[in-house]
C-alpha cells in the first residue's frame, strides 16, 4: 500500500492536522467529545448538526447496528444556540460546525451564532428528519440559497449531500454555484429494518439511514461522479474504515475525508488508520486525489 | 455482525415495591455485573436498565416508557439489546452501596458472591428492594431517609461509621448526589481510585457512536468507556453539577 | 420464527411455487440453467434481460465481490431473439421474461417475440446501461408508457424500479398508472470501487451496481415505501438471504420476492430458505404482507 | 469477506513457445490443479486463467486481451481473482491427456506427481508445451498433428494404443473436439465417468452468479460446477455441439 504526507496546507479553508475529519452527528454533541476525538488523532471533527431550536430527537431505537453497517433515526437532536458555550473552548481548533434550517434563513440564523467555527458544513442531507436535510437537500435551488446565505458568514463553507438523489451532481453544482468551498458526500442512505418477531420497524421513526461498510461502494461511487462535475474539494464519506479507503476515496476525487460509524468498532480509528496511511517518505495527497479518473 | 434486538417474552412480572417491578424474561444474556442492556418497549421507546438478572431486569417506574413498561404482562414482548458497557471490576474486600433502584447492578455483583459489605439505602421502608437477598449473600447494612427501617439517614450516614479504607473496591450505584457524598469521602481518604461509580446519563444508540451520553470534562462515553468509571476519572468535571438532557441541553 | 403456507393462488398474475423468484440476471442466460433453478427450488425465475439487440455486455472485471454483497457492471449481455429459443423448453413454468430497450416501441417489440411468457417484467433500473435501464427508468412518463406498451400483450407486467430516485414513489406510481401488475423493487444501487494498487476503477465499466445484503436495508425501505404508494402487489428484491429477510421483505409490503446475489453463497438457497420459511401449519403469506404498517 | 483482485507485479515473462508464454509474479496462490482464476489486465479485459504455477499463469496469444497480455512485461501489474472452481481430484493410476493450451492445468497435476502417464499433444513440434518438464515427472507420450515430434497423429491415436481401462482416473483438457474424441472412446468402453473434462465456455463472473458460463442440458456453470466435469455429466447436452458467446447466443 502507498503512503501519502500529512496535509502541508489548508483542505478546503481549513488547517486540518491530517486528512480525517470525524463526521458529523458521531461523538458529536459536547465540546468535550469533539476535544478528546482531536486528542486521539482525528484532523478535525465536524460538530452534531444544529439547528435554530433544542429537539430532543425521535424516540428509540434511534440507532441498530446492522450487517455491514448501522441504521439510525436520531431525529437530529441538538441543543441549538447551547452549543456556542459547548465549542468555546475549542476556538482555534479544526471544528466545523454542522448547521441545519428548513429555510435559508434559519441556516443564516445558526450560522451567525459560530463566530469562531473554522468551518461551516451545511447537512442537507439527513434522510430521516421532515422539513429538514434531504428534504430540502433535494432541491438544487434551495441547496444553492443556504449555501449563499451562510457564505455571507465569511467562513469556509462545506455543502453535504445526500445519496439519495436520481443526480447527485446536479446537487452538487448547485451548492458550487451557491459559492461553497467544498461538497460532503454523503449522508447516510434511506433504509430501514423490521423486526420480524415483533412485526414492525425497529427504528422509533420507523426508517432512518445506512451508513458503515455497506455503503462504501456507494459513497465512493458518488464522490467520483462529483469529482468529474465541480471544481471545489470534496469530502469523501461513508463506510470508510481502513487507510485503504481513505486511499480509494482520495483516488475517486477526495481531498479529504470523514468517518464515523467506523467508531463503532474503535475509537482509535483515527490512529490506528493514521498508522498505516502516514508517512514522512510518503507521497503529497494531492499527487493521487482523483487519479482513478480514466 | 448484526445486533438487531432480541426479542423476548416476558414470563414474569414480581412486584418488588409500588414502584419498581422485576420483568422476567424468556431468554438468558451472559452479562458481567454492571452491564446494561437497552430496553425497547415496542412503539414507545428504548431505555438503558442494568441487568436483575441473566434474563430478567428491574425497573423504578419514573416517566413515560418505564409506565409503558409496567402496564405489560407475562406474554407480552419486549426487545434487548446487549450486554453494553464494563461492568463493574471488584478485587480484594469488596464494598458495595446501592441507593434506590441503583441497587440493581450492585445485586447481581453481590448474588455471584462477590461483595462483602453491602450499604443499602432508601427513601423508606416499603421502597428498600432486594433487601433480603442480599441479606443472604453479604454482610447488609441499611439506612432509609425517613427512619422507617435501619439506620435513619442517607448511606453516607453508615459509610462514616465504617472503616473504608479497610476496602480494596467500593462499588456505587445510585442518585448522583448520593455518589457525590461518597466520592467525596473516598477523595478525603485518597482512595478515590477505589472508588467504581457507575453512571446514568442519557443514552442513546448504546454502542458509542451518537455521543449522546458524554460526559465532561474528558468526554468519555457512558455506554461504552463506562457506565463503571473510577472515582479519579469523574471528580473533576460535570459530575454531581449537571448532565446533559436528550437535545445535549444541559440540566 | 414464525412460517408461512406455500402460495395457494397466483402472485401478480403468475403462478409461483413458493414466494421466491430467482432475481433477473443470475443465472439467468439460458433455458437450461433457468430450469435448473427451478429444480433447485425456486418458485419461479426471471429471465437475464432481454433487448431490441444482442450486445456482448462491458469488458472484465464485470463482477467483483465485495464487504457485504457485489459490485457488478455485466452492461445487460444478452442473446436478443435468440433468446425465445433458449425458453422454449420451459413453456408452462413460471418463466418471467424481463425485458429491456431503450424507448417504449423496443420495449413493445421484445415484448411480442415472447408469447409463451408467464409474465413480463420490465427492466427499467439497470444502473449501468447508457440509454437503457434506470437513465430512462428516472423518468415517470417513460415508465407509464413502457408499462402500456407491453400491457398490450395481454400477459401481467411487472416494472421493476431502480432505488437511484429522489423518490422511488413517484415512479412506482407511474408504473401502477400505466396498469402495472406488480413493482419489483429494487434494482442495484449505483456503486464503483477502485483498486488502490493500480489507481483505476475495478469493473471494465467503471461504475455499476450493488447487490446483496448490504442493500438489504436499503431494498426494505423502498418496498415499505411503496407499499403505501401503490395498490398493485410488490415484489421485494434486494440483499435476501434467510428465511427471515423474507419475512420481513413481506412484513414491509411484499407479496412475494426474487434473490440473485444470494446464489454466490448457495446454489441451494432457495431449497436452504425453504426449509426454514415453510410449514404445512404456517399461517397464509397474506396475513404478514405489509403487516408492519404502524 | 471481499474478494477484490489481488494486485500482482510481474517478476518474469517466459517465452514458452511462439504464441505461448509464462507470466511470473510476486504473491503465491494457494490452488489445487485445474482450479483457475480470472486475469484483470488493466484497461483491457479480464480473461480465466489456469494456473500454472502458485505464482504463474501461461498464456496462448488466441485474442485482444491475451494481445495486451503479451505486451506485459516484468514490472507490469495485474490483477488476481481466485482460485476458482473444484479442479481435477484424481485417485488410483492417473491417465492426463493435454492438447494446445490446455497442457496448463494438467501440468499442475503431473508436477505434484498425480499423473502416471500423461499424453501430451499439439498441432506442431514448436507448439509443445512443458515437455521437458512433463517427461521428468510423469511417462510422457506425445503425439504432433504434423508429425514433426512423436507420434504423427492426435492424442487420440495414442491413447488406441493403451490400455485406457487400466487407469482410474483420465484427466482431460484442450480443444473441445479433442475431448470429444477422448469422451467417445471412454464411452465406448462404458467408463466414461472416470473421465474428468477440464471445460472452456465463456466467463464473465467467475463465482457462479452471472449464468455466462452455463451449459446445456443441466444448467451447470463451468466456473463453479467445474471447470472439470465427469463425462457422464457432459455426454449429452451441448459439450461438442455449440457453447454460447459474451451475449449467451449459441456459436
Ligand atoms: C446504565 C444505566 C442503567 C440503568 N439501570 C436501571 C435499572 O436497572 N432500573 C431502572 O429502573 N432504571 C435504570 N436506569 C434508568 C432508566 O434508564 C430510566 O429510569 C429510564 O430511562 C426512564 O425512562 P422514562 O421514559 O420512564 O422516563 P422519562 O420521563 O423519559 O425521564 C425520566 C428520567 O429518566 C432518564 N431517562 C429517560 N430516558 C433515558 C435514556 N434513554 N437514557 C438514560 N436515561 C433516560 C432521564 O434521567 C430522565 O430525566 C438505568 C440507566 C442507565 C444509564
Ligand atoms: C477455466 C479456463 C482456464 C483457462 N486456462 C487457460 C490457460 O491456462 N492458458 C490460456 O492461454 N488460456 C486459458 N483459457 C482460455 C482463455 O481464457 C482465453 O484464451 C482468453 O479468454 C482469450 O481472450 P482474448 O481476449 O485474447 O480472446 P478473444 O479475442 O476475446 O476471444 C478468443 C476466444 O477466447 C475465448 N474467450 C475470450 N474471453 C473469454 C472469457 N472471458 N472467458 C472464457 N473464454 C473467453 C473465447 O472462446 C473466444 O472465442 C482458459 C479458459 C478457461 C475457461
Ligand atoms: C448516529 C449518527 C448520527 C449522525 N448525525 C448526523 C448529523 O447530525 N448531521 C449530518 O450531517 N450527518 C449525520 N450523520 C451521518 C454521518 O455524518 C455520515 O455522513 C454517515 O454516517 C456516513 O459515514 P460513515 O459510514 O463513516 O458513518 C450521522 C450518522 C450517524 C451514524
Ligand atoms: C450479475 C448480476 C446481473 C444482473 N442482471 C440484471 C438484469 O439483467 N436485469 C435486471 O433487471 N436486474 C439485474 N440484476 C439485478 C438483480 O436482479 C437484483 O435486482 C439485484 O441484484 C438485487 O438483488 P440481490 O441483492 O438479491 O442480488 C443483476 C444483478 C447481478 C448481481
Ligand atoms: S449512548 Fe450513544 S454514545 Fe453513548
Ligand atoms: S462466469 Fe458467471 S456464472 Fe460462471
Amino acid at each position: 500500500m502507498i503512503q501519502i504526507k500529512l496535509p502541508e496546507e489548508e483542505i478546503a479553508g481549513v488547517p486540518l492536522r491530517n486528512h480525517m475529519l470525524l463526521a458529523a452527528g458521531i461523538l458529536g454533541t459536547t465540546g468535550a467529545s469533539l476535544k478528546r476525538m482531536l486528542n486521539l488523532g482525528a484532523g478535525g471533527v465536524v460538530t452534531k448538526s444544529i439547528g435554530p431550536k433544542a429537539i430532543p430527537g425521535h424516540h428509540g431505537p434511534a440507532l441498530i447496528p446492522v450487517d455491514g453497517g448501522l441504521i439510525n433515526a436520531m431525529g437530529l437532536p441538538n441543543p441549538s444556540k447551547d452549543f456556542v458555550e459547548e465549542i468555546a473552548p475549542l476556538k482555534g481548533e479544526p471544528v466545523v460546525v454542522s448547521i441545519f434550517g428548513g429555510t435559508p434563513e434559519e441556516f443564516g440564523t445558526v450560522a451567525s451564532w459560530f463566530p469562531d467555527a473554522a468551518a461551516f458544513e451545511l447537512n442537507l442531507s439527513c434522510p430521516h428528519a421532515e422539513g429538514y436535510g434531504a428534504s430540502i437537500g433535494v432541491n438544487p435551488r434551495v441547496v444553492r440559497e443556504c449555501t449563499e446565505i451562510v457564505k455571507t458568514y465569511n467562513k469556509p463553507v462545506w455543502v453535504k449531500l445526500t445519496p439519495n438523489v436520481t443526480d447527485i451532481k446536479i446537487i452538487g453544482k448547485a451548492a458550487e454555484e451557491g459559492g461553497a468551498d467544498a461538497i460532503v458526500a454523503v449522508n447516510t442512505v434511506k433504509a430501514m429494518r423490521i423486526s420480524t418477531e415483533l412485526r414492525r420497524p425497529v427504528l422509533g421513526n420507523v426508517f432512518g439511514g445506512l451508513s458503515g461498510k455497506a455503503i462504501f461502494p456507494i459513497a465512493v461511487r458518488s464522490v467520483y461522479d462529483l469529482y468529474d462535475a465541480v471544481d471545489i474539494p470534496i469530502i469523501g464519506c461513508g463506510g470508510i474504515s481502513s487507510a485503504d479507503n481513505v486511499l480509494e476515496m482520495m483516488m475517486a476525487g477526495a481531498s479529504a475525508v470523514e468517518i464515523g460509524s467506523a467508531i463503532y468498532d474503535s475509537v482509535n480509528v483515527f490512529s490506528e488508520i493514521a498508522a498505516d496511511l502516514y508517512s514522512e517518505d510518503g507521497i503529497p495527497a494531492e499527487e493521487i486525489v482523483g487519479c482513478a479518473h480514466v | 455482525m448484526s445486533e438487531m434486538p432480541e426479542i423476548v417474552t416476558i414470563t414474569t412480572v414480581v412486584n418488588e415495591t409500588p414502584t419498581v417491578k422485576t420483568f422476567v424474561f424468556d431468554k438468558l444474556f451472559a452479562f458481567r455485573p454492571g452491564q446494561f442492556c437497552m430496553v425497547w418497549i415496542p412503539g414507545v421507546d428504548e431505555i438503558p436498565m442494568a441487568f436483575s438478572a441473566a434474563n430478567s431486569i428491574t425497573v423504578m417506574k419514573v416517566g413515560d416508557a418505564t409506565e409503558a413498561l409496567f402496564s405489560l404482562k407475562a406474554g407480552d414482548k419486549l426487545g434487548i439489546r446487549g450486554p453494553f458497557g464494563n461492568g463493574f471490576s471488584p478485587s480484594g474486600k469488596v464494598l458495595a452501596i446501592g441507593g434506590g433502584i441503583g441497587v440493581t447492578p450492585l445485586f447481581t455483583l453481590a448474588a455471584s458472591g462477590e461483595v462483602d459489605t453491602f450499604i443499602l439505602g432508601a427513601r423508606t421502608r416499603e421502597e428498600l428492594v432486594f433487601a433480603d437477598d442480599l441479606a443472604k449473600v453479604s454482610d447488609l447494612k441499611i439506612a432509609t431517609d425517613d427512619g422507617t427501617f435501619g439506620f435513619h439517614g442517607f448511606v453516607t450516614g453508615i459509610l462514616d461509621q465504617i472503616d473504608v479504607v479497610s476496602y480494596d473496591t467500593i462499588c456505587v450505584c445510585g442518585p448522583e448526589m448520593m455518589m457525590k457524598g461518597i466520592l467525596d469521602r473516598l477523595v478525603a481518604k485518597g482512595i478515590e481510585s477505589r472508588g467504581q461509580f457507575s453512571m446514568h446519563r442519557y443514552m442513546k444508540c448504546a454502542v458509542g457512536v451518537c455521543g449522546s451520553c458524554c460526559m465532561d470534562e474528558h468526554g468519555l462515553r457512558v455506554c461504552k468507556d463506562g457506565p463503571v468509571f473510577t472515582g479519579d476519572l469523574i471528580k473533576t468535571g460535570e459530575f454531581a453539577h449537571y448532565h446533559r438532557g436528550p437535545s445535549g441541553r444541559k440540566e
